[in-house]
C-alpha cells in the first residue's frame, strides 16, 4: 500500500487487540447515513514513475523563456549549497520547533535567520518570517495600528508607488478590521512620492504610513524626509523593501532621523526560486519597543539548565495558541523552509557578496534601459533607474507587443495599462544579475523586431 | 578543550573580515549606474564573511541537531507528521516549474495550471465542495478566507449584525484569533464529558448575531463529533454558516466529506493531510473549499478551463471576491506537491489514509491504556489521534506531561502534543499517523512504559530530562524575560 | 578566493609562525628551472552562476531522446529517494570508511549491500564493489586464474555472446598478466552458446568459462549444463548477469549442480542513472572458499570492546595497501556512491519490486519486438527475446536507419553490423519498464516512416 | 528499554513479509511473456521488505553515523579531503545529462562531449602533456592504464625484456600492485634519511630490464624530490620511462608540472585534486596524461574535434592503443564534476590551491611542533601534507599512531592517515588541504595538544578510545576470523 507498512499480520494483530472485527468497525461513530465517499474525482492511483513522467512533461510544456518580469518575483542566481541543505530531511520534514532540545538545528538557525534580518534592515527585532510580502505589509498595517499609542485611527497612508497587488492583500485583510487605506499619489515626471503630497494631511489622524523602497516602478523614494514627516505627524512609518537592495540602500532603520518603525518585505530574492509565486516569505523586523506587537513566532537564545546556550521559540503569549482570540495574529504554520534556504543563502553572499549583487542589478536595469531605448517608439516613463526595475513606455499597445515577445521565448515584462492608466502604454521591465549582455541585446533585437513589424503592419493596413 | 559535542557556533563566530564564498558572487558589471549619495546605505550590513564550506558545514551539522519525519516517529497530535515522499519535492523542483515567473503568460502555464486545476477538482470531491481556491499560504489563512467568506455572504445578504463566530473550548487557537482577525467576536462553548459540543450550550449561543460556528471534526479531542447533522441544522436555523477547519483531515478521508456533514467552507491544511513538508515551520498551504452559497465569495487567482485550456479567474471574473490573500497565487509549490502526493495516492490510497491512521491511533490508544495511562475519552473511538492526561500521574508522582515528553526525547521519540487541548488537564495529544509500523508503535509504547517505571523509581530522570540532546532543559523563562532574539558582535 | 577561507590576516599570521615571507616560499625545495606553470590553457575563473548556465546550455544542446539503446546500460525508473539520501554530504563527502568507528553508516551500508548481492546472485560472499561490469569480468577472469587450483591454464573460454567491450575490456587488463581469452561461437539459429560447441575443448585445460545470462543478444543460454560442462571439465564458472534479470531467472548460485563460482555484472541498472556511461559499478560475488582470492573491499560484522554490535573494513591482507605487490588486485578507490545509491534501490525495490520491474522489462521486450516486426522489411534474428533486449534485421544497412530516427528524437538501438557481420544488417533493441505503449508505438511508427522513406528513395533512385 | 543511541538495526531486522515501498513498483504491464520453467528462480531472492518511510529513516539515520567533509575535519593524509563544491553534483545532475545513454549517437552528446573534450585540454596544459584520456576509473586503473602504455611502448620498439618496474619504499600500495597487475616485476629501491630516492640505489637499479619508475613527487613521505631532474635522467638514459602518480597533483598544481620534470606519463586523481566526490568509496576517476612518445598507446575513447563538432577517437583512430578499461568512457560523471569545479577555479584558482595546501600543511606542521610532535623530516618543507611520528610517544607512554587516531575522533576531527607510508614507524600523515580554515588548524593544534597531556595523564583514555562515537573501538581480528560478510536470517 502506498507509504502503508502495515502487512496482514500486523492489521489482524493490531485488530485483535482492538477487538474489532474489521478496520471500518473503527469510524462506527460516524453517522451511518454520513459515512462514505466514493471520490469519484479522484483519479486511480499512478506509480512514482508514471508520476514522474507526467510532470516531466507538464514541466515541459511550460519551457523556460528569457524572463524580464520582475514587479514583486526576481530572478537571481540560487547558489547550489542553498536547496542542498534546504533539502536535507531534518530541515525539510521536521514541524515548528516545538520541543526546543529537538530543534536546536531549526531554532538556532531562525536565531541566525532574525539577526541577519536585523543586520540587513538596521532593525532592532525580526520574526522567523510571515507568509509573503504582501501578507506582511498587511500584518504591517495591522500590527501598526496595534502599535501606535500615539494615535486612534484606523487609517493607513499607502502611496500608489507601493506594488498594488499588495495593496489589494493588505485591503483583504485589514479591511475586516475596518482599517482604511488613504491613497497617495505620485508625481507622473518623478514616479515617486513626494513629501508634499502628505503636507495636505497634515493634521489629520494616522496609524501609518507606507513607503516602498524601491518603489513598484524601481524608483528611489526619498525616504528620509518621508519618514520624518510622518514621525513629526506621530505616523508610524512602514518601510517595504526589497532585501538585495538593502545592500546598496540606506538601511530602513537609519531612515530620516529616527529610522524606520515596522520593516517588511519579500524575502524571495534571497535565494527562493521563482517557482510561479511560492512558497516565498514575507519578513518583517520592527523596533524592541514594539516586539509584543509584531506578529509570528520569534526564537530567542537562552540558556539550558547547566547554563550552556541554547535556542527556544520566545514570546509565545503573543501567539494564537496561548492567546487565542487576543492573538497579534492568527498566524500559525509560516515559511520555515524558504527561511532556512534564505539563512544559507545570505551566509554564502555575505554584506560582500549581496553588494555585488545588487550592484549588478542596478547597473543591469541601467543597461537594459538603454539597450531598449534605442528601439523606435520606446521611452522611459521616469528617469533612470534605482534599482532592478523601469516603466518605458511605448507607441502602441502593449498587451500585443508582450505577446509577440513571448512567442520568441521572452517575457518581456508587465502591462501596466490597466493599473496606472495615467502612465499609458506602459511597460514595467526587470533585469537581475542573471541578464547578461547576450540576453539583453537578444530582448532589444526582438523588441526592434516586433515594433518594426507593427509598424510594417500599421502602414500595410493604411 | 573538550570532547565532541553536538555544539556548533553562531554562523556569526565563524566570521572573519574578508572572508567570502567567492564563486557564489556574480561577475563583475561594467557600467556607471549609482545610488544618490543620500539614499546610499552608510555602512554594510551585519551578515557573516564565512567560505562556502564553513556555510555547508555549519548548517549540515545544525541539521543534524533536528528531530525530523526522516530520523524519528514523531506523534505530534493534530500535526499529521507522516512520511513527506521524496519525489514531491524533486518533481517540484524540475528546473521549469523553479524557473516559472509567476506573472509569466498563460501561454507559459498550460503544464503547471493543468496541475492546478485538478488539484482543485480533487479537492473539491475528496471535500464534497462547490468550488476550490487554492490561494490561502497556511492553515490559518484558510480560515481566514473562510471566516471573510461567512462575513461576505450575511454582507451580500444585507445581513450586517452577523459578526459573532462560535469556536468550542476544544478549538486549536487559530480559530479563535481568526475570527478576531477577520473583525469578528468570538463565543467559546463548552464540550461535554464525552468530547462531544454541548448542544446546548450551542442553542443558547447561536442566534441573529451568528454569523457562523468554526468546527473540527474530528475535534482536538480525537474524538469525532457524532451530532454533526444536529450542529449543522442548530447553525443554519439560526442564519449561521458552518465552519470546518480541516487541519484534521487525514482522519476521514474517503470515509465522510465534509460537504456532507452539512458544512459549507472548510480549510486544508495540504500540508498535513497531503504531506507536503512542514520545513521546520512552514510552508503550508491553506485551501479551501466552499459549498454553492459560497462560490461567489472565494479567494482570486483560481485556475478555470475554457476550450482545453486553462487561464486565470481573477477580480473580473469574481468580482464578489473576497480578494487577494498573497502576493501571486498562494504556496504554489506546495500545491503541486499535495499534487503530486495525490496522485500517487489515488483513489484507493486516499481511502486507506484515514484508515490506517484510525487503525495506528486506536491500536496506540489501547496499549498504553493497557500499560497504565489514562486515555481523556476511554469510551470513545480514537480517531487518527486521540488524547492522554497524566493528571494522576502529576498528583501521585509530581510529573507533568512537559516532564514525559522531555524524557521521551531521551528514548528516541518525539513527543506528542503537550498541553493542547487547553481543557484537557496534563495532556499528551498523541498522532501516530498511518506511516508508521507496527513496530514502532509498539516500541513507543515500550518507552512509555520505561517512563511510567522511572516515574516511580527515579523520578529525577524526568524532571531533568532529556539527558541526550545537544542541550538539556531549556530556561525558558529567561528567555522571555532577557531577550536575546539577535546576534550581537562583542562589544 | 574560491573555496579558500583565508583572510590577508590569517596568511600573514600564518608565514610568520612559519617565519617564511611569502607562500611561494614555501616551494623552494622545487629546483628553479622547474618552477612555474602558466596554465596558458585553462580559462579565467567564472562565477557558479555563469558555470551554471554554460552547464544549462550544454545539456540542452544534447537533448532528451526517446531511448531504446541498451546493450550494457538500462534506464529504468530510479526512485526518488535514492539520490536524495546517496546525495547526502555524510555519504557523498566521506572517504573510504578507515577509520571504522566514525564510519559505521557507511560500513553498515556496504555491509548491507553485500547482504542484498550475495541474496541476489546466491552466492556467500560479496565484495564493496568493482569499477564497471565490464572491468568486473576481467577481475573476475584473473581471480578464477587465481583460484582454479586444479587448472595450471592461463586461458578462459569467452563466448561471442559476452558483451563484446566486456571482452576487450578483459583483454586490455588481463593479456598483460599473459592471460588468453578462447572465443567460443554461438548458434547462429538460437543466439547462445551451445554446450556442444564446448565438448570440442573437452580434455583441454582452462581455468574458467564465461557465461553470460541474459547474454549480449539478449537471449537466455543454458546456464545450466553450460555450468555442469565446466566443473565436469575442472573449469571454474564465471556468470556475468544482469542484477534486475535475476529477480526472474535462475540464481547463478543455483546453476548446474553445484551453481556458478564467481559471480559478477554491472551494477548500474540498480539505480544509476544512464550519464553516459559512468560512474557505475561492478559486483562481485564468490564463494566463501574463495573469499581470499577476491579484489576489493569487504566490511565484515564485528563487535566492539564492549561487545556491541559495529562493521569494518576485513580481510585487507588480500588488498594492496597492506600486500603491496603480492595484492589481489590493485583496486583501492571503488565505487562506494553508486553501491549507495543501489543498496536504497533494492531497499526500496525488494523482491517483489524486483520482480515487477523484472517481468515489465521481459513484458516490454517482447512487445518492442513485436511491434517492429511488423513493419516491412524487420525481422527478429533469434527467437523471443529473454529479457529486455533482442536482435532484429533490416532488409537495409542499419546506421541510416539509425540516424533517421535519431532525427526524429527516437535512439534506435545498437548497429551490430561491424560486431557481429554473420548477422547482416543487425539491431539491438531495447525495452524496459520505463517503456509505455505509446513509445513502443512512437518507434513503430517512426521505424515504418524511414523504411517507407527509404523505399521511396530507393523507388526513386531507381 | 535503552534511551536513544545512534544504533541502528540492519535493514533486514526491518523487513516484514507483505510490507513494501509499492509507489516505486511499476505498473503492470499486459502479456504473456514468460522465462523458460527451467531458468527461472526458484524462490525470490533475500532482500528486506520494507516502506518507503523506513527505508528514508534507517539510511538517513546511517548517514549520520559517518564523518565526511560536509561536517568534519578530515585530515586524511594522500587522500586531499577537501570541500567538494555542492554544485558540481547540482549540474553533472541535470536531466539531460542523467537521461544520456553512453552509447548515444554524437549528434545527442556535443554538449557532454564539449565539456570532456575542454577537460582534456585543459589537463594536458596543467601536467604538461600532450595527450589526456579520461577513461580510467580511479587512480589505481589510472598507473594501470599508465604502465600498460610504457610495456606497449617499449614493446612496439622491440624492447622485450623491459618489464622491471623501480619503486621507491615510500610508494603507494597501488604502486607495486599495479606493476604486477600489469605482469611487471617490482624492484623496490630505499630512500634516504631526508625522505628523497637513494640516487645511488636507483642507479644500481636501473638497466636494460627497466620498463620505467613509479614515483609521487611531493612523495607520500610529504616533501619534494628535490633531484628529481637527476632521477629522470638515470632512467631515460637506461632506456626506462617515467610514471608519475598525480594523485597528489593538489601539492604542484600551477606550480610545476610533471611534463616539464621529465615525466612520460601520468595519472591524476580528480577525485582528490579536482574535489569530485570520494561517495564513502568512490566514485574516482584516474585521467592519464602522456608526453609525445606514448600519445599512440592511449587507452580509448578519447573525445576528438573536427570542424567545430567532438567525436569519439576509437579503436580505428588509435590502432596502438591499450585499449578500453571501461565498458564505456570512464566514470564520466566525475569526470564532468572535475570539469565545473575546474572552470569554477579557473587559472588564478587552480594555483591558489597548491599555495594555499602549502601553507595551510607547513603552518600545521609548524604548530604541532611547537606543541611537541615531532615530524618526520623536521629539516624539510612539507608539501601538502606531511608526516608526525609517535615512536617516542609508543616508547615512552605505549600509545600508539592508532590510539591518537581513535581519540581524535572524540575530539570532533577525522584521524590522519595511520601506519602510511609504512617506512616511518607510529606514523600520521597529515593532510589539511586547502579549504580549511585556520581556526580549524588551530582547534585541531588543541585537540593533538590535549591528547599529548592525555598521554601522560590519563592514558587510558587513549587506549579505550574512541568514547562518543556510536561504536567503541572494534575488533578487527575478530572481524577477519569469524567472517560475518552478509546478513543471515536468524535460523
Ligand atoms: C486543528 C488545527 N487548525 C488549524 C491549524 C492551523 O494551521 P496552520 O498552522 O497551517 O496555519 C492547525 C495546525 O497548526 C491545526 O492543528
Ligand atoms: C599516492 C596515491 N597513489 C594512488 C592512489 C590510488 O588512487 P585510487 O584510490 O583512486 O585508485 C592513491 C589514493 O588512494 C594515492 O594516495
Amino acid at each position: 500500500m502506498p507509504f502503508i507498512p502495515h502487512t496482514p499480520e500486523d492489521v489482524a494483530g493490531m485488530l485483535a487487540t482492538l477487538g474489532a472485527a474489521s478496520i471500518d468497525e473503527l469510524f462506527d461513530e460516524i453517522p451511518a447515513g454520513l459515512k462514505g465517499a466514493r471520490l469519484a474525482g479522484v483519479p486511480p492511483a499512478l506509480s512514482e514513475m508514471e508520476v514522474a513522467r507526467l510532470l516531466a512533461e507538464r514541466a515541459a510544456q511550460d519551457g523556460r523563456p528569457l524572463c524580464f518580469l520582475g514587479a514583486g518575483a526576481y530572478e537571481h542566481h540560487i547558489p547550489a549549497p542553498v536547496w542542498a541543505i534546504a533539502s536535507r530531511g531534518e530541515f525539510y520534514s521536521a514541524y515548528t520547533p516545538y520541543q526546543a532540545e529537538a530543534s536546536q538545528g531549526t531554532l538556532q538557525l531562525i536565531y541566525e535567520y532574525q539577526s541577519m534580518m536585523c543586520g540587513l534592515t538596521g532593525m532592532e527585532v525580526s520574526n522567523a518570517s510571515l507568509y509573503d510580502g504582501a501578507s506582511a505589509l498587511a500584518e504591517a498595517c495591522l500590527m501598526a495600528v496595534r502599535a501606535n499609542r500615539g494615535s486612534n485611527s484606523r487609517r493607513v497612508l499607502m502611496p500608489r508607488t507601493v506594488n498594488p497587488t499588495y495593496v489589494q492583500v493588505a485591503r483583504s485583510i485589514a479591511a475586516n478590521q475596518n482599517i482604511a487605506f488613504e491613497i497617495v499619489d505620485f508625481d507622473r515626471a518623478l514616479g515617486r512620492t513626494p513629501v508634499e503630497s502628505l503636507r495636505a494631511y497634515g493634521g489629520e489622524d494616522f496609524a501609518a504610513l507606507v513607503v516602498q523602497q524601491p518603489n513598484f516602478f524601481g524608483n528611489l523614494e526619498e525616504v528620509h524626509e518621508l519618514t520624518d514627516w510622518a514621525h513629526q505627524n506621530n505616523v508610524l512609518l512602514i518601510g517595504v523593501v526589497n532585501p538585495i537592495s538593502l545592500a546598496l540602500l540606506s538601511a530602513p532603520g537609519q531612515w530620516g532621523g529616527r529610522g524606520a518603525d515596522i520593516v517588511c518585505g519579500e524575502g524571495q530574492p534571497l535565494g527562493v526560486p521563482l517557482a510561479s509565486g511560492g512558497p516565498y516569505f514575507g519578513f518583517m523586523t520592527t523596533r524592541m519597543q514594539y516586539v509584543r506587537q509584531m506578529p509570528g513566532r520569534i526564537v530567542g537564545r537562552t540558556v539550558d539548565i547547566e547554563g550552556r546556550p541554547g535556542f527556544t521559540l520566545t514570546l509565545q503569549a503573543r501567539e494564537q495558541h496561548i492567546r487565542r482570540s487576543k492573538a497579534t495574529s492568527n498566524i500559525c504554520t509560516n515559511q520555515g523552509l524558504a527561511v532556512t534556504a534564505a539563512t544559507v543563502h545570505l551566509s554564502l553572499l555575505g554584506a560582500q557578496g549581496l553588494e555585488r549583487v545588487a550592484q549588478a542589478c542596478l547597473q543591469r536595469a541601467h543597461d537594459l534601459v538603454d539597450a531598449l531605448c534605442r528601439v523606435p517608439g520606446v521611452k522611459p516613463a521616469f528617469g533612470p533607474p534605482g534599482f532592478h526595475e523601469a516603466v518605458l513606455t511605448l507607441d502602441r499597445p502593449v498587451a500585443p507587443v508582450l505577446a509577440a515577445l513571448a512567442a520568441r521565448g521572452i517575457l518581456g515584462g508587465l502591462d501596466l495599462t490597466e493599473r496606472y492608466p495615467e502612465l499609458g502604454q506602459a511597460l514595467l521591465v526587470c533585469a537581475t544579475e542573471t541578464k547578461t549582455d547576450a540576453d539583453i541585446r537578444a530582448y532589444a533585437e526582438a523588441l526592434a523586431a516586433v515594433q518594426g513589424e507593427g509598424l510594417r503592419a500599421a502602414r500595410g493596413a493604411a | 578543550m573538550a570532547e565532541l559535542g553536538l555544539r556548533e557556533p553562531v554562523i556569526f563566530e565563524l566570521s572573519r573580515p574578508g572572508r567570502h564564498a567567492g564563486t557564489q558572487f556574480p561577475p563583475r558589471v561594467a557600467g556607471t549606474a549609482q545610488v544618490p549619495a543620500h539614499l546610499r546605505r552608510a555602512a554594510p550590513p551585519l551578515l557573516p564573511a564565512v567560505s562556502e564550506l564553513q556555510v555547508v558545514r555549519h548548517f549540515t551539522r545544525l541539521s543534524q541537531m533536528n528531530f525530523s519525519i526522516d530520523t524519528h516517529f514523531y506523534p505530534l497530535g493534530s500535526c499529521t507528521m507522516k512520511y513527506n515522499p521524496k519525489v514531491c519535492h524533486t518533481l517540484a523542483s524540475l528546473p521549469e516549474f523553479l524557473g516559472r515567473h509567476p506573472l509569466a503568460p498563460e501561454s507559459q502555464g498550460q503544464g503547471f495550471m493543468a496541475c492546478m486545476y485538478e488539484l482543485q477538482e480533487m479537492l473539491k470531491d475528496i471535500t464534497g465542495m462547490q468550488g476550490v481556491s487554492l490561494t490561502p499560504m497556511a492553515g490559518a489563512q484558510g480560515e481566514y478566507a473562510g471566516v471573510a467568506m461567512i462575513r461576505a455572504y450575511h454582507r451580500a445578504h444585507g445581513d450586517l449584525a452577523r459578526s459573532e463566530i462560535i469556536v468550542p473550548q476544544a478549538a486549536h487557537g487559530t480559530n479563535p484569533a481568526t475570527a478576531t482577525m477577520c473583525g469578528c467576536s468570538v463565543r467559546e462553548i463548552p464540550c461535554d464529558a464525552n468530547g462531544d459540543v454541548d448542544l446546548d450550550a450551542l442553542r443558547a449561543a447561536a442566534g441573529p448575531q451568528t454569523a457562523g460556528i468554526m468546527l473540527t471534526n474530528p475535534s482536538t479531542l480525537g474524538v469525532f463529533e457524532r451530532r454533526i447533522e444536529e450542529v449543522a441544522r442548530i447553525v443554519h436555523d439560526a442564519g449561521g454558516l458552518l465552519y470546518y477547519d480541516g487541519a484534521n483531515l487525514n482522519a476521514i478521508l474517503g470515509k465522510v466529506r465534509p460537504g456532507d456533514m452539512g458544512f459549507d467552507v472548510i480549510h486544508m491544511n495540504l500540508h498535513k493531510t497531503f504531506s507536503t513538508p512542514h520545513g521546520g515551520g512552514g510552508p503550508g498551504s491553506g485551501a479551501v473549499g466552499v459549498g454553492a452559497r459560497l462560490l461567489p465569495f472565494l479567494p482570486i487567482p483560481l485556475v478555470g478551463r475554457e476550450g482545453g485550456r486553462y487561464r486565470w479567474l481573477t477580480e473580473k471574473d469574481a468580482p464578489q471576491s473576497i480578494g487577494r490573500l498573497s502576493g501571486f497565487a498562494g504556496n504554489a509549490g506546495v500545491n503541486l506537491r499535495a499534487y503530486i502526493y495525490m496522485r500517487l495516492l489515488g483513489r484507493e490510497g486516499m481511502i486507506r489514509v484515514a484508515e490506517y491512521a484510525a487503525l495506528n491511533a486506536n491500536y496506540l490508544m489501547k496499549r498504553l491504556q493497557a500499560a497504565g495511562f489514562e486515555a481523556a475519552y476511554p469510551g470513545r473511538r480514537a480517531s487518527h489521534e486521540f488524547i492522554i492526561t497524566l493528571k494522576r500521574e502529576n498528583r501521585d508522582h509530581d510529573v507533568t506531561a512537559m516532564d514525559v515528553a522531555k524524557r521521551l526525547l531521551d528514548y528516541g521519540f518525539h513527543a506528542p502534543t503537550t498541553y493542547f487541548p487547553l481543557l484537557v488537564p496534563e495532556c499528551l495529544l498523541i498522532e501516530p499517523t498511518e506511516t508508521e509500523a507496527k513496530e514502532d508503535l509498539d516500541r513507543f509504547c515500550e518507552a512509555m512504559s520505561a517512563i511510567r517505571h522511572e516515574m516511580a523509581h527515579d523520578p529525577g530522570k524526568l524532571s531533568a530530562a532529556p539527558h541526550t540532546m545537544p542541550v538539556r532543559r531549556l530556561d525558558d523563562v529567561r528567555a522571555a524575560k532577557q531577550l536575546d532574539l539577535a546576534w550581537k558582535p562583542a562589544a
